[in-house]
């Protein structure tokens, strides 16, 4: 069975997501934090496969879980010490979080629940690689050079300022 | 069987909803960039199954997560340049031990 | 060119002048030279004006024109003047001209201090000049606003908070005008926010009028120190440097007298008659316990204030009670108390700037000290208690003689309990002339004080000229008046 | 009679200069200014007196009102105005031969008495404002006009009382004298008001149609107008100013607490006197009531003052009083139907002003010789100066009512139409005229008989018992005794003149014929009088002098406090007005009024403080905030949508 088996896999990854996320709120170093992520975002990875997005998938693993984890944790190892304790706040605001969050989750998920999503053209098969790539590279209606050179040069710039930034006087 | 789109939505809005909590709760700089990047991430999946599930014929959700998760990147390097130069000064990436900007 | 928009340009170039300025010579020259520019400018103003309407020109307003300026709210830049103004706009004159000289050896920061002395004489002028709601509303704001700087800056005493709180009182005031004024140019339905016409349309709802008629009163009362918003004056005047209580009290408080008679009571005539005996009684209150208090106080300073309270209270007061002759003397008043209270100031800057100290306790028998400022205290006290000879007299007389043709028992009452004011106000003036002038000097640090320079003896002279000039002669400047009041009263009084 | 306006100019040109630059002149130079131009006025009163009268009659019997001068001051709207101008009729030609006399005498005399004093330039400046508002009070030709100038005799008042400024006592005084007088005024203005606002004019003859629709509020404004009067003239209880208005120099006393500005209350009634005869007559005997209380009172506590400038204060109270009296008792304005009250009035005012002028100057004479004024430092003075002497003698006697000297003339008349009035009245004021015999000379005896104190000092200093040599009592200079002299005249003759001739209630010619009755009466009450001050006063303090005194003691002591008016005036000022209600008023003001508007500013700031917190800068409140705001404006959009 087709369906449960993909069922399956979601609910799998779903839960370790969320279990995953929240640990990544509440617990109380960061090392595990950063770790607790990582999970999250290979989860999200999957999502994505699941979504026979398997290149958008591919640079979440690469981009996210390669790049920006590792930032972190570089991060947090060169803080050190600061990174151990991780104190939450006070009671009240705890709670006024833990309220918003959650009169929040029920506000989205009863939208979701009440809204009609527009006819599922859901095609279960890959996109190619050339697509991709096409628009990406050329220009047009739907397509993306002008986004993804402003994108780069913004890395660049990025790179340079984070450089500036974190360099020693 | 095609996992319902809406599956996907509220997975993506309790993940936003987790980060949203992390980010109003914790203290330390870092613990909130990861509460960012926890609502982002929870953002992108959103744009790619919109894309998947409404408008397949294009790929408008696709380089969304896609150019989302590039400035994700370029935006948490900087955090993370901000994070340890602040801590070079404060000696503390601790929020409430952070308020000489303010003045 | 019209002859009034100098009002305002002699000012702005007086203003780019002080900013090139570079020493204190040079800012004195300036001064001088544009004050007794916008001097003699008000005197062939004056002079020029009442030759017209002894021709026979007989439109209220003369020297009119118009600009439009912000075309989709109506508002104009529209410009004239009657009897009244032209009387108004001779005291600035005065005043800003005397106030030059009585703060000739101001510091610091001389450069600055007559920057905002000048531009608050523009808000003064602007707002004699225009015939517009709305520009007389800005000009009314830019006069307020310097204010706070001079008193908070060049001040003493307590002036931050005198300054502040004169400040927030007077712009609660015109924050409750700025409904006024709206209220009249919507209710009215008009598509133009210049006074005489909204006046000539005459048709604002009364219902509309009860709602803002006590706005715009209350508005322009704070400025005219309507009791029980007039707190602002014994700590704004007692903080201000002398020219700048000069100016405010001589001048600024005028401005309360005048919009009150020129746009509440004009353009709002039904409520105004509906409505005035509440104001009646709040400005009797005024004048008499302004008095009152004025007796027991220790500060020369405050005591004035008090006094000008007082006063200034019966301005309003003779303009509610909405004769002919009673509001010719509230114009009287305002010019007569602008003079006097002026002198006062001036003269008590002055006995300041040499003992240091303003309580009437410490010091006595300045007479043998400075006899020439003491004998400008005791006629300036003269002229304050309305003795025959100087304006107080005659504007007072007015107003008492005009308030007595109103016949009925509450406005004759009122009338004989402000009529009292006179000698409590002898009982006060004496009291501080007695303790501080007469007598034998005792304290010995003030026996090496100095009489007068020439700068002080020159700002005295000239308001005492003046002062007196009123007294004598008051028949030009009651006929001046009379042609525009009569304007207003037959719109009052149908 | 054009010329009648230099009799204004003269005297405000010559304050002006001397006002203005009279510091930078020698003494001797400002006084002869100042003299001359008096002089000069005084001719010119003369003059146009002489022209006035000398004119006659016209065809109705009646002197004719002249207004040389008059014009519009000020507008008052379409009825009213205020005019300034020049009116001359009997009265007003009277009291200026009376003011310009006496402001003569007075100044040459001051040429002697305040030489070498500090101010004297000013002395001299202050005499002209006075004179000059004086003299334009009674050629007022309209009640607004009077007011005007009864302020400026006020304040002129006020300076010269004040004139020693650094004596404590002399700026109590002068306060005094103006907050009272002034307090008056206040009741004079608004009879003013009410008397202009029914008649339409300030003028003092309103057309018959106009007074008779005012008819019914014309005594309410000719009663206010008379409290004026009152607190100019001190009349009982406004009285408290004019003793102590003696701290000012004695020759102003003499000019301006003796003979004309106190009369001018008179003079207001004598204005009004027609409107007072035709309408409110109950008004008038009200006066006539007032002063005879007043003159009584006056009389008593004249006979116990021991500063001799106090008795001849209040012996100008009580004469003053006569004047009202002689008015108030009026009943019309025939002086031969009952209207006597008037004439005698105005003549009693002619004759009090030279013999109180003269006694005055006379005193001032003996307080320059031996510097007090208390009359235990005098005593035998007869010797060392005889001109002061007789010439004080003369006035006691008219003052007395002693024929053939000028106060028996009018005081006669008075008592006759008091008389006339009533016989209660007419003896009452016979009994207040005895009183004011004894009492006139018991001053009289205890300044120039008895024991000298001079002597006495002199004695203790020669027997080695004082060091401190005495200093020995002098005739005063010619330019002191001259006036004396010329008043003495004045006063021996004045009595002789045919004042009904010229001045009556109703303008006609009225000759002054002598009641028999009541001048053997009067005469003989006076002469008792003085016989009783004779007896007790002559020689000292005499056995039967210390025996009345001690068994009179609480009445005489009580009047020598002036039966405590002052204290009580005292108590309603300071205690009442000052800290009763002008203490609550400021510190109300500054607490309650002031407090609420600083309230309102500390709740603002409260509120700021309180809300300030939220600004915290803090970017995860902010965001608890933010999205707290979202999800209710999203709540309600669902809920609406």
């Amino acid at each position: 069975m087709e369906f449960s088996t993909n069922l399956l896999i979601f609910s799998g990854l779903a839960l370790l997501m969320i279990a995953a996320a929240m640990a990544a709120v509440t617990t109380s170093r960061i090392m595990r934090a950063v770790t607790y992520l990582l999970f999250v975002l290979f989860g999200t990875a999957g999502l994505y496969f699941m979504l026979h997005y398997t290149f958008l998938g591919a640079i979440q693993i690469i981009v996210y879980a390669g790049g920006i984890v590792v930032l972190f944790i570089f991060a947090a190892l060169l803080i050190g010490k600061g990174t151990i304790d991780i104190t939450h706040t006070s009671k009240l605001r705890y709670l006024a979080g833990l309220a918003t969050s959650f009169s929040g989750l029920g506000i989205a998920l009863y939208l979701i629940r009440n809204t009609n999503f527009v006819a599922e053209k859901f095609s279960s098969s890959d996109i190619p690689m050339k697509t991709v790539g096409t628009a990406l590279m050329s220009t047009g209606k739907h397509n993306y050079v002008l986004t993804f050179e402003v994108l780069s040069i913004l890395l660049l710039a990025c790179m340079v300022g984070a450089i500036m930034i974190a360099r020693k006087k | 069987m095609i996992i319902p789109a809406e599956y996907y939505l509220i997975l993506a809005t309790v993940l936003f909803f987790i980060g949203v909590f992390g980010f109003f709760t914790r203290r330390n700089l870092i613990s909130l960039l990861i509460s960012t990047e926890l609502m982002l991430n929870a953002v992108d999946i959103n744009f790619a199954v919109f894309n998947a599930y409404c408008h397949p014929e294009h790929l408008e959700g696709f380089f969304f997560t896609m150019f989302g998760i590039g400035i994700t990147a370029a935006e948490t390097g900087v955090a993370i340049a901000i994070i340890i130069n602040v801590f070079r000064n404060a000696k503390s990436i601790h929020i409430k031990n952070l308020r000489e900007l303010k003045y | 060119m019209n002859i009034l928009n100098l009002f305002v340009l002699i000012p702005l170039v007086m203003l780019f002048a002080l900013w090139l300025c570079r020493n204190i010579k040079q800012i004195r020259t300036v001064m001088v030279a544009g004050s007794t520019l916008l001097l003699a400018l008000s005197v062939y103003l004056t002079i020029d004006f009442i030759a017209l309407r002894s021709a026979g020109v007989t439109a209220p307003q003369l020297y009119c024109n118009s600009w439009s300026w912000f075309p989709s709210l109506n508002i104009c830049y529209s410009i004239g003047v009657d009897g009244i103004s032209v009387a108004m706009l001779l005291l600035s004159s005065i005043i800003v001209f005397t106030g030059t000289f009585a703060s000739w050896n101001i510091k610091p920061q001389t450069k600055e201090f007559f920057l905002w002395y000048v531009l608050l004489s523009l808000g003064v002028y602007g707002f004699f000049i225009t015939t517009d709601m709305f520009a007389m509303f800005m000009f009314y704001e830019t006069a307020l606003i310097p204010m706070y700087l001079l008193i908070g800056v060049w001040g003493s005493g307590k002036k931050e908070y005198s300054a502040m709180k004169l400040t927030l009182m007077l712009m609660g005031g015109s924050a409750f005008l700025l409904m006024g004024i709206l209220g009249i140019y919507y209710g009215s339905g008009a598509t133009t926010m210049n006074i005489h016409e909204i006046a000539q349309l005459n048709n604002i709802p009364t219902d509309i009028q009860y709602i803002f008629f006590p706005l715009t009163f209350i508005g322009f009362g704070v400025l005219g120190a309507l009791f029980p918003f007039h707190t602002w004056s014994p700590d704004g005047h007692a903080s201000a440097p002398t020219s700048v209580s000069m100016l405010h009290a001589g001048v600024l408080m005028k401005l309360g007298g005048y919009g009150c008679f020129r746009i509440a009571m004009y353009l709002l005539p039904q409520a105004a008659n509906d409505l005035a005996w509440i104001f009646i009684i709040l400005t009797t209150i005024s004048v008499v316990y302004g008095a009152l208090s004025a007796i027991s106080q220790t500060d020369l300073k405050y005591i004035n204030a008090y006094s000008s309270v007082s006063h200034c209270g019966l301005v309003l007061f003779a303009i509610l009670m909405m004769t002919q002759t009673s509001c010719t003397g509230a114009i009287l008043q305002m010019l007569s108390h602008g003079l006097m209270t002026a002198l006062f100031f001036a003269l008590i800057g002055m006995i300041y700037g040499r003992t240091h100290t303003r309580d009437i306790r410490q010091m006595q028998g300045l007479m043998k000290i400075m006899p020439f400022l003491a004998v400008g205290y005791v006629i300036a006290g003269l002229a304050n208690l309305g003795l025959p000879g100087f304006s107080g007299f005659i504007a007072e007389m007015t107003i008492f003689v005009g308030a007595f043709m109103v016949d009925d028992t509450f406005h004759r009452a009122v009338t004989i309990i402000a009529c009292t004011s006179i000698v409590i106000t002898a009982v006060y003036i004496l009291r501080v002339v007695g303790k501080i002038l007469y007598g034998e000097p005792t304290n010995e640090e003030h026996k090496k004080l100095s009489d007068a320079t020439w700068d002080e003896r020159f700002t005295v002279i000239c308001l005492v000229i003046c002062v007196a000039g009123l007294g004598i002669a008051p028949m030009w400047v009651s006929d001046l008046i009379n042609s525009g009041v009569g304007d207003i009263i037959t719109n009052l009084r149908p | 009679m054009e010329f009648s306006i230099f009799i204004l100019a003269i005297p405000i040109l010559s304050f002006l200069i001397l006002g203005l630059c009279g510091m930078k002149m020698p003494h001797k130079a400002a006084g002869l200014l100042g003299t001359t131009a008096i002089a000069t006025v005084a001719i010119l009163s003369y003059i146009a007196a002489a022209i006035y009268f000398g004119a006659g009659r016209n065809d109705e019997g009646l002197f004719p009102t002249l207004i040389p001068y008059a014009l519009q001051w000020l507008p008052l709207g379409n009825t009213l105005s205020i005019e300034m101008g020049i009116m001359l009729d009997p009265i007003s030609i009277m009291m200026l031969i009376v003011i310009t006399t006496v402001s003569l005498m007075v100044h040459i005399y001051s040429l002697g008495y305040m030489k070498g004093e500090r101010g004297f330039q000013r002395y001299y400046a202050f005499l002209s404002l006075f004179t000059f508002s004086m003299l334009g009070l009674v050629v007022a030709t309209n009640i607004f006009q009077m007011y005007v100038f009864w302020e400026l005799v006020g304040v002129s008042s006020y300076l010269l009382i004040g004139f020693y400024y650094t004596k404590p006592a002399a700026i109590a005084a002068s306060k005094k004298a103006f907050i009272v007088t002034r307090f008056a005024d206040l009741f004079f203005l608004i009879g003013i008001l009410i008397y202009g606002y029914y008649t339409e004019t300030f003028s003092f003859t309103p057309t018959e149609l106009l007074l008779s629709s005012a008819a019914t509020v014309l005594p309410t404004a000719l009663g206010l107008m008379f409290i004026g009067g009152a607190g100019k003239s001190a009349m009982f209880p406004l009285h408290i100013w004019l003793p102590d208005a003696m701290e000012g120099p004695t020759p102003v006393s003499a000019l301006i607490h003796a003979a004309t500005m106190v009369v001018a209350g008179v003079y207001l009634v004598a204005r009004m006197f027609p409107l007072f005869i035709a309408y409110a007559p109950e008004v008038l005997h009200m006066i006539a009531y007032v002063g005879a209380f007043t003159a009584l009172y006056a009389a008593i506590v004249a006979c116990v003052q021991t500063d001799i400038k106090r008795v001849l204060a209040f012996s100008t109270i009580s004469q003053i009083a006569f004047m009202m009296v002689a008015l108030g008792v009026s009943l019309s304005d025939d002086p031969h139907k009952g209207g006597l009250g008037y004439m005698a009035s105005m003549f009693h005012l002619f004759t009090h002003a030279m013999f109180k002028g003269l006694l005055f100057l006379g005193a001032g004479a003996i307080i320059h010789a031996v510097h007090s004024n208390e009359k235990s430092h005098m005593g035998g003075l007869r010797k060392y100066m005889p001109v002061t002497h007789i010439t004080f003698l003369i006035a006691c006697l008219a003052i007395a009512g002693i024929p053939p000297f000028a106060g028996f003339f009018s005081k006669d008349e008075i008592l006759a139409a008091c008389y006339n009035y009533s016989p209660a009245m007419g003896i009452f004021m016979s009994f207040v005229a005895a009183l004011t015999a004894f009492y006139m000379f018991r001053l009289y005896y205890l300044i120039f008989w008895g024991k000298s104190h001079y002597e006495e000092e002199l004695a203790l200093y020669t027997a080695g018992k004082t060091t401190h040599e005495p200093h020995k009592p002098h005739e005063a200079p010619a330019t002191m005794t001259t006036p004396l002299i010329i008043l003495a005249i004045i006063t021996c003759v004045a009595g002789f003149i045919p004042f009904g001739k010229f001045i009556s209630s109703n303008g006609h010619a009225y000759d002054i014929h002598i009641d028999a009755a009541v001048a053997t009466t009067s005469i003989l009450l006076a002469v008792a009088g003085i016989v009783i001050a004779t007896i007790m006063y002559a020689k000292g303090d005499s056995k039967i002098t210390q025996a009345i005194n001690s068994s009179m003691k609480n009445i005489i002591n009580a009047a020598y406090h002036r039966f405590y008016m002052d204290e009580l005036w005292l108590f309603v000022t300071k205690k009442i007005i000052f800290n009763c209600i002008s203490r609550p008023i400021a510190w109300f003001d500054r607490h309650i009024i002031d407090g609420a508007m600083d309230m309102l500013a500390i709740v603002t700031q409260k509120l700021g403080n309180y809300v300030r917190p939220m600004q915290s800068g803090n970017v995860q409140s902010y965001s608890v905030w933010f999205l707290g705001g979202a999800l209710i404006i999203i709540l309600t959009l669902i809920y609406f949508a």
